[in-house]
């Protein structure tokens, strides 16, 4: 499942809500990942932040990479939860997971969905620093 | 045939636009909806475009109807 | 952090516990992965399992193994919890976790845990079986 | 000198014994813990020493007062 969020979320308690949906017993592995704003970046202190999205595509893409990471592993399932709009420091950006039988696949699929996220996924950070507002320059192109 | 453009973050601003509608003769590439929507002749070569929310190169084709997005580089953060 | 539990736990309620000690904002990213107990292995149904373990060695094994994960990576904490003793079917059986400020150090520390953990710590499962008990044997033995 | 040995998991099962305490004359090799310890000439090549809670090759020799542990191979599980 994929979800866009304009309010914070507990990433802990999303993971627990959803895990309860998933058939006990059948999953032995789960691997996640939770990116969290941090109030520091290349130097400055980051007061806010401003998650700018497109809106159909974004929905579109993470909904493909989870498509993707499901065939590449045998995942019993996975999910992807992303804010959009002002973040403040210490909330939570983005959670990734993954539920397979073994470990070898949920740590891949985590971070598979994580990276084609960051490379490709259409978001935009524009940082408030005390020097001004700044778009966050690529810090990992897509392709590479 | 009609062609609904749209910026995204940085070049959203630079253009000074976020949605717009042209008319178009001939199906265009997408490079050539970037020359008439944005008035600039050369793409920078970051600038990431999409056709219907899928990403595609510059040479292609634009139907009518189409949605056409240019953006620059998404912000993944460090590894 | 290192604890082994008796009783079963709840990896996302620890995992929110665990982080409230943690300096806001400082961290960006969290990898974890949680191991749980599935109710088959190797084509049988397993009702219950039991942890047997070598008490000292076992929390000095994995003290060592954070402190190893500290030092070769750049994180602000991390956190293993254990369990010992009688499991059931979808009860968590191990939790690693680690802090940093980018994913890159999250994601190798993570791994770095649960393989060191699997490889080395003193830990022996027993299965309770339709056809009796047994002794899991080794999957990933020491030194592969 | 006074060794305290340990068996864990199906080795414990196999050998009877969980605990016991062994006196040597001189310092014995883990190896000699184990024979004299198990009434076993030879160790199985997969099972661990440990001797005070470090692995251990089982030529290492042991104090007095040590505590000398023989387990199988862990229980890693599937990666």
């Amino acid at each position: 499942m994929i979800e866009l969020r304009q309010d914070n979320f507990d990433p802990w308690h999303e993971l627990n809500r959803y895990q309860q949906n998933l058939a006990p017993g059948k999953y032995g592995a789960c691997c996640n990942f939770v990116g969290s704003m941090r109030d520091f970046n290349e130097g400055d202190v980051v007061a806010k932040m401003t998650l700018e999205h497109y809106p159909g595509m974004t929905e579109q893409f993470l909904q493909k990479i989870c498509d993707e990471a499901s065939e590449k592993w045998p995942l019993l399932d996975c999910l992807i939860i992303h804010r959009v709009g002002d973040i403040q420091p210490n909330d939570s950006i983005v959670l990734t997971a993954a539920w397979s039988a073994h470990r070898d696949a949920s740590f891949a699929a985590c971070r598979y969905l994580i990276e084609e996220l960051k490379h490709r996924a259409p978001f935009w950070k524009k940082e408030n620093t005390s020097t001004g507002d700044r778009w966050v320059s690529e810090n990992t192109p897509p392709g590479s | 045939m009609k062609i609904n453009v749209k910026f995204f973050a940085s070049l959203r601003e630079q253009i000074g636009q976020s949605d717009l509608s042209i008319s178009c003769d001939n199906a265009p590439t997408a490079l050539q909806v970037w020359q008439q929507a944005s008035s600039q002749p050369s793409m920078p070569a970051n600038i990431l475009c999409a056709i219907n929310m899928e990403y595609v190169e510059p040479n292609t084709l634009v139907n009518d109807g189409d949605e056409v997005a240019f953006f620059p580089p998404v912000t993944g953060g460090q590894q």
